[in-house]
């Protein structure tokens, strides 16, 4: 029977992992996902409640206890933006749980392991080990502790290769004498192979790489159930390892790279921001402007000479009214030198049939600005140039402006980095609320339309 | 078969019966067709255009030649000589302002078929000129009021300032008022409307523009309005006096079949809009839907003008004759049976335009004499 | 090979497959939480780790066991807290479309 | 400080250089405002409305009593009596014309702010005039062309047949140009148009009309187009020809500053054109470009009619008006220092308008006699 | 080694299965599961090639030629038309195997056989057995054999509840007596109630009965496996059992109908069609209307005044766009008359910006017809009225329509099967080649596009 | 129970789950197609069908062996194919966008 309480507990991390997928849900799938752990766990304690030693019982629970002390404050102090390296770190010490539980098998019945436990063992401590130090080099990457560069190694993948094949030799070692030494030679390897894998990736990647590493984990934690012949392990194992390769490669497909472009060619500059020209800028995509416009209460749509330029108004009148079909606010600011002519962009949106309740002025938009959420800049550039208040030399200086920075969000759809009408850059690009969405208007609409659509 | 068209060229009238393309068909459907020089030059076809087409240009259309005669309004005195005993009158006759022309042709044996008593059936719409010759009015009188208003029609916002959008009120939502909003709101207006029949709320909606909720009743079997009694009117000015009120340029079309165009707006409704407001009345020569509109002139209310055009599709001459000829051409090859002129008062689209014979249906027409040309 | 083994294998198998096909088309914005919760879920390991401190009575295991043990409850209770928190900010849920 | 603006209402001039909104912000900056009665009546401001906003509405202004004068064309002698010594002068002065009346402005003291020279530079958006009578004037020609054009606009599927859609041709794309574009885009038209600035093919392509590739060419510093040497043009005009005589309505607006408008359409090219097609020529007063045009005339080639009209924007008076009076005010408010009249010749938006002193920039604006009014 | 064969004939059925989901990888899935079926077959034969009994050898090798001939034949003989029956009448042999092979061991080892084997043999024989019978009762439906409108039950629904707890009761008492009538019981009350049950059902709504029938199939097929122990059986069955049930939902949902609607109201007319008025329409759903287009090679879109209620013209661009950046001509067919006033069309048309290059007129598009795919006619009516042409007493007899019938297909999108201006009905409507897409024009065009998005 | 009928229940539980997970969003024209390539699926009782045929040599049992080997055949072989011939309309792949 205990192995029908194993089952549930895989079935509840099934259905947590898919509650995980879509926002809705999400919360309550981790709750299920927790819970599903919480039965697992009793289970095991109930099956070991006939073991007499005392003392591996307190074993037990001073690990439960030191564990969960210090997993829950890690959790509950961190802040909001150092979540990615905790998280790194937690995917390490599970890899570790994972080897460990292979060491300790090696250690108590490692000389008279049946072929096939011995490769799972021999798995479940290589993984788990790379998975261990791999983590906490992206955690130290994360949180500044080692440079968030790509750190070239000597000799570049050619060195890793090296030592990953001498890790598969002595894994085979391992398994065919059953020497306890090669197992340790093994893991030693791994540990190296994890730093030397990480090391040369930079800190831009790391979220795909700690997704890869959680995968490796969730396999390792497989291997370990063949090791002690636990289906939950299995189940809860397997599953992870597969969803973590998925969305492994989902995040890699979000930032336009292979997975294998982001392992082994050491790209990625400082931490999460991308830099296009001199100065980062943070980039979003169809998904990333979908997902803040739908969480939005009330949204701005600032179009500019690059919506006309791109034919993007029926793309926007029907973004738009996907939005308000959400009941969100949303309206229209329009420069008054928007575009090329005057009335430029009225003639455009009234072609789309945008109602002339929605298109506000400078005067009637900007008191608005605070109170908006999201701002979606459409093509629009020199418009939203804060120079234009801030910098006396700047040849647009004194021109009015749409505040769009005293929105909380800013998303500026455009193709590049290009400068406007006026020929100067935008310090706007390059402030913290302000996202960059490089690509054609129309096309980046009608992705971002598509994007809500499948929210 | 012979069959003319004159040059009706005036001040006001700039159309022709035929153009080329129909002309061409014409002939190709047996007749030998004579035409005036000069008939279609301010609508923009050439005597040249003609003649390539197959037709005669000649000085004058000699008398008495005619077997039928395609003319826009009622034909003059000159005009009708040009016809045969016997002959056949295709035009806009306007019978009941023309008894004594209509008697005289009768007394000629001519028979006259008044294009608009052309039935508005799904069947007869390709021969229905009074729905073509409404669509290039509505559009006409759009872009004549645009033309007059001292404002933008579309809202434009610009660095000396935010210009708002016209408020354009359509009166009577048939064909020219359909034909009006859409126009408006092409040029960017703001279009409200309004008709008495209550189906057009639909229609006007399905163009974009709003309607506006005055009182409304149902048709006539024709599917023409039926007057208003005075309540209902009195009510219908109550509401659309704050409307006018409000309206940058008002455009009225509303008709009642065989009676005088209804009163919609008079004078107190005029005086509250705005100095340099347009009105313009399309039924002024019925009538006038406005208080105080004439024919042809423009009035001056409180610094509101109101204009009263006559002849509004000749301001489209060209499509406008192109439609109309097409009209005119579609009724002649009902008329025309293996290459014979047979003029059936049985028929379901001639017979009702068919003058004069509408208590005598099936008068059988003497047979043409002559083959085909 | 043992019937447990290959069991195991079918097992494996069977549960990649649903792990491959929850997972589709997830909103970026999601990517983390998800990985998050995910990585908690692999420290299942966790009741391997408990038998692992308990099977054996060496000192040696023994130890390994505590750090088998501390290392998963750390992965598990720090995984799925720090999962709920970045999930807080997803309250407001989106007015599906008719 | 006493400010006025005089009625130069005639039968071509409509606009007014203030209205109601702008002279309550004029009184607002502390002016005391004076406006002869009448002055916006033909624009749709009653004198009523100037009243409430703070004016006085006088017969006529007293004779040197204004600090500020604000015109829109070059002030008559009579105006020019009613400004003070000292005094300041804001309009459409067209220095090169008007000579003799600068020289007299300079003997009095008073300073003359063009405001055709106003920079065409993104601060002085709000300031810039040309730019908002072109949009006015842009706006007016399509409505004059399709208003004279004997055709539809639009397409029009009708039972009377298909109605296809004008083409319409606009050569020199600034802002009148790209407004005319808009405008016959609105109207359903088919537009081709072409410029000599490369630039301006991305512009007309965001507008959804076609840009005609001939021969294009870098603009001079100051962002205006350059005058085009012989070869050039006769390329231009060799591919433009085949596209204006398959228009049915050609609007030009090129100019080039200081010079001759380009001669874009020769009679050859007016001659292959279908008879009853339009060509309205915006520069028709600086020279035309189209050959045989003429200022405020129509002139018939072969049955193609010419139109040159001049103050086109003065159609749409109203909204003309308000943007003219928001453009004035800004240059005003820029004049006004704490209450005082301060004209900068150093200003980098005043100074070049700033007539006379363009080559003793520095001229130290004499500090007005008056305090806050 | 064995069990990792049928592993594999396992993974083969989930690919295939994921494969059939889609059009482009369909046939491909197909034979993939059919592969995984070989591979269980040879394994099974592989399994049992030690058994010394010749007569078994026989038993096996006639039933494997006389089910493959007559499955051969019966697939490949049947009309295009008669599919959906053969696959009710496969369907139920698959049930009736499963049956069979509970009942075998009913036979064999039922008086010893454990109480969790017995509720698995149970299972499996009734499940099976209803399977039979209702597949079978489907077919006849299909087939003609049975009036395919609902046929009421004396009782109705009561009825079958009794019967079905008396089954239940039976099994009951066969697990716990291992009384071997008693199982024979169970399989009769299991045999009458698939008659029962599908009967009331009508004939429109067979496909979904018959894809429930299936997933109980499967569910029979894998308790077979619990039977005899083996994880194809329970891999493949379990599989069926559950990919059925969503594709019966789904199905259902196609219908805008609930699953226990379908099942437990007696609706649903005619064969496949379904009637609104008195005249059956065939009726079409946005991913009806997607497919169709998508596989089009050229598509006309005929506008009428229904189109302008809905204001519906950004709409009919958007989804002439998705067809166009799919390769796929469109085209506009402007009816003269079609709107309430001349022009109607063109105003709206030219206010989404739809190209004049891509409106034909009557004229010309006529000629187009024969040659075009599909016709999306959005709110017309009498324009397409064939009687004009047909019928001498129409009112509108002698207008010229637009010979949309020419055309492969015609989806008319319009609320109902209301008349138009003229007031009349419209013979169209009713034709082989015209489905019937009842939603106003702006909602049904939105979610076309939508579902072609999802294609 | 016994170790092999839980594990059983376990390769059933994640069948059925990667069943579910499988079929989401099929447009409509594969609802035919999809239910008779399952339902050849379900025919893999041949295999139970076989091992009925031969397990246990009565007369009795030799009959139901029969008949569910040729029922169980029919099914698969009969399934497979006409899937096949349904299938044989999806030749021309639709452009994906962009
Ligand atoms: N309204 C008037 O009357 C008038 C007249 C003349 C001049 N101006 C001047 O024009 C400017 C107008 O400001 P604005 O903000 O509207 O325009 P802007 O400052 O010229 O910026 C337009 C931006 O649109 C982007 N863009 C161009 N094509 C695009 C496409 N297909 N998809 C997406 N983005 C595209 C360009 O960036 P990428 O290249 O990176 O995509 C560009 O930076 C002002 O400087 C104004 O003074 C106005
Ligand atoms: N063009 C002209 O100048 C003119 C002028 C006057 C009269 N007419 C007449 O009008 C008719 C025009 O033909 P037509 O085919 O365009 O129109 P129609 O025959 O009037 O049919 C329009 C159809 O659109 C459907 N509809 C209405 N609202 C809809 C919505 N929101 N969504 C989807 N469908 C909607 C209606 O069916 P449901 O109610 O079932 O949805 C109706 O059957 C002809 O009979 C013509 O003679 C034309
Ligand atoms: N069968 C066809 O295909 C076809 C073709 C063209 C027109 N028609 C129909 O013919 C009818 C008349 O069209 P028309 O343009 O010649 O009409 P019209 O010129 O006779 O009248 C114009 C409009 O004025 C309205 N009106 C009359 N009295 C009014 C009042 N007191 N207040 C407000 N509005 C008032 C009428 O309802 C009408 O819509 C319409 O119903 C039209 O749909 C049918
Ligand atoms: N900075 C600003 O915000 C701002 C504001 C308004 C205008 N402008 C710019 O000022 C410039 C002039 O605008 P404008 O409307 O006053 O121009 P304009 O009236 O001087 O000339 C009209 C057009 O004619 C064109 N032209 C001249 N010679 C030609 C030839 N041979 N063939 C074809 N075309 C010819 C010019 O290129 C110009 O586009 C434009 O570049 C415009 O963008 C800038």
């Amino acid at each position: 029977m205990m192995e029908l309480a194993y089952l549930g507990a895989g079935v509840l991390f099934i259905v947590g992992l898919k509650g995980l997928t879509s926002p809705a849900s999400a919360r309550r799938g981790n709750r299920m996902a927790a819970l599903g752990m919480l039965v697992a766990t009793i289970t095991v304690v109930i099956e070991i409640l006939d073991i007499d030693a005392e003392a591996a019982w307190w074993i037990v629970i001073a690990g439960l206890a030191v564990g969960g002390v210090i997993g829950g404050l890690l959790a509950l102090r961190v802040q909001m933006t150092d979540m990615p390296q905790l998280v790194a770190a937690f995917n390490g010490f599970g890899g570790g749980a994972s080897a460990l539980v292979a060491a300790a098998a090696v250690v108590t019945v490692g000389a008279t392991m049946a072929n096939e436990t011995a490769i799972t063992t021999t798995l479940s401590l290589v993984i788990g080990t790379i998975t261990l130090t791999g983590s906490f080099v992206a955690f130290a990457k994360l949180q500044g502790l080692v440079s968030g560069r790509p750190i070239a190694m000597p000799g570049g993948t050619a060195t890793n290769g090296v030592i990953a094949l001498a890790a598969v030799l002595a894994c085979i070692g391992a398994v065919a004498t059953s020497n306890e030494t090669l197992y340790w030679l093994a893991a030693a390897l791994a540990a190296i192979l994890g730093i030397t894998a990480v090391l040369p990736i930079g800190g831009a990647d790391m979220p795909v790489v700690i997704s890869l590493l959680n995968s490796l984990s969730g396999i390792a934690a497989a291997m370990a159930g063949f090791v002690i012949e636990n289906q939950a392990l299995i189940v809860g194992g397997a599953l992870v390892g597969a969803a973590g390769l998925i969305l492994t490669i989902e995040m890699s497909v979000a930032m336009n790279r292979s997975l294998s472009n982001i392992l082994f060619s050491g790209f990625g500059g400082g931490p999460i921001d991308e830099a296009i020209g001199t100065r980062p800028v943070k980039r979003a995509t169809a998904d990333d402007a979908a997902i803040a416009l739908v969480y939005a209460n009330r949204v701005a749509i600032v179009p500019g000479y690059g919506l006309a330029v791109a034919q993007a108004q029926h793309a926007v009148r029907d973004l738009a009214a996907a939005l308000e079909e959400r009941d969100i606010e949303v309206y229209y600011a329009i420069h008054p030198v928007a575009g090329r002519m005057p009335g430029h962009m009225n003639v455009l949106l009234a072609e789309a049939d945008v109602s002339y309740d929605l298109l506000l002025d400078l005067d009637h938009s900007n008191p608005k600005m605070s109170q908006t959420d999201v701002v979606l800049v459409v093509g629009a550039n020199d418009v939203i140039n804060p120079s234009a208040k801030t910098d006396p030399n700047s040849p647009i200086y004194g021109m009015p402006i749409l505040d769009v920075d005293e929105a909380t969000t800013t998303i500026v759809v455009k193709r590049s980095l290009a400068p406007g009408f006026a020929g100067i850059d935008n310090p706007l690009f390059y402030e913290e609320g302000t996202l960059m969405y490089f690509a054609d208007a129309k096309v980046a609409l009608e992705e971002t339309l598509a994007a809500i659509e499948r929210l | 078969m012979k069959l003319g068209i004159r040059s009706e060229q005036s001040d006001s009238e700039t159309r022709v019966a035929a153009t080329p393309v129909t002309v061409t068909a014409l002939v190709d459907l047996g007749f030998e067709v004579d035409i005036e020089a000069g008939a279609g030059s301010v609508a923009g076809f050439t005597d040249a255009a003609y003649a390539s087409a197959g037709a005669h240009v000649v000085p004058m259309i000699e008398a008495a030649r005619l077997d039928v005669l395609l003319c826009i309004g009622p034909p003059t005195q000159a005009a009708v000589a040009t016809i045969a005993d016997g002959g056949v009158v295709v035009g806009f006759l306007d019978p009941g302002a023309n008894v004594d022309l209509i008697a005289d042709l009768g007394s000629r044996g001519i028979r006259a078929v008044a294009m608009e008593n052309i039935p508005r059936s799904t069947l007869a719409q390709s021969m229905d000129a009074l729905s073509s010759q409404a669509t290039a009015a509505g559009y006409a009188a759009v872009l004549l009021g645009a033309g007059e208003l001292p404002k933008f029609m579309p809202m434009l916002v610009t660095a000396a300032g935010t210009v708002p959008p016209a408020k354009v009120l359509v009166l009577g939502v048939g064909v020219a008022g359909l034909q009006a909003i859409a126009t408006a709101r092409r040029l960017g207006a703001v279009v409200r409307a309004y008709d008495i029949r209550p189906e057009t709320k639909e229609q006007v909606e399905s163009l974009g523009a709003k309607f506006v909720e005055a009182p409304t009743q149902e048709m006539d079997d024709g599917g023409y309005a039926r007057a208003v009694d005075e309540e209902t009117a009195a009510r219908q000015r109550a509401i659309l006096g704050d409307v006018v009120a409000e309206s940058d340029l008002v455009i009225t079309t509303a008709q009642v079949p065989g009676r005088q165009a209804p009163r919609l707006i008079d004078r107190t409704m005029v005086e509250r809009m705005a100095p340099g407001s347009l009105i313009i009345d399309m039924a002024a020569s019925s009538g006038g839907n406005v208080e105080g509109s004439r024919p042809d002139e423009t009035v001056i209310v409180g610094g509101v003008r109101i204009l009263g055009p006559r002849d509004l599709a000749a301001r489209v001459a060209t499509d406008a004759s192109r439609m109309y000829g097409r009209n005119l051409l579609e009724v002649v090859s009902r008329m025309v049976v293996e290459g014979n002129l047979v003029v059936d008062g049985d028929d379901a689209v001639i017979g009702p335009a068919l003058l004069g014979t509408h208590a005598t249906p099936g008068v059988e027409s003497p047979t043409d004499p002559e083959g085909a040309a | 090979m043992s019937d447990a083994f290959i069991n195991g294998i079918v097992v494996f198998v069977l549960a990649s497959f649903v792990g491959f096909e929850v997972i589709r088309r997830v909103p970026p914005t999601l990517h983390t939480p998800l990985m998050s919760g995910a990585n908690a879920i692999s420290g299942i390991t966790i009741v391997g780790a408990i038998f692992a401190a308990t099977t054996d009575h060496s000192w040696l295991a023994g130890i390994l066991g505590f750090l088998a043990v501390a290392f998963a409850t750390i992965n598990v209770v720090g995984g799925f807290l720090v999962t709920d928190r970045m999930l807080e900010m997803f309250k407001k849920i989106p007015v599906k479309r008719r």
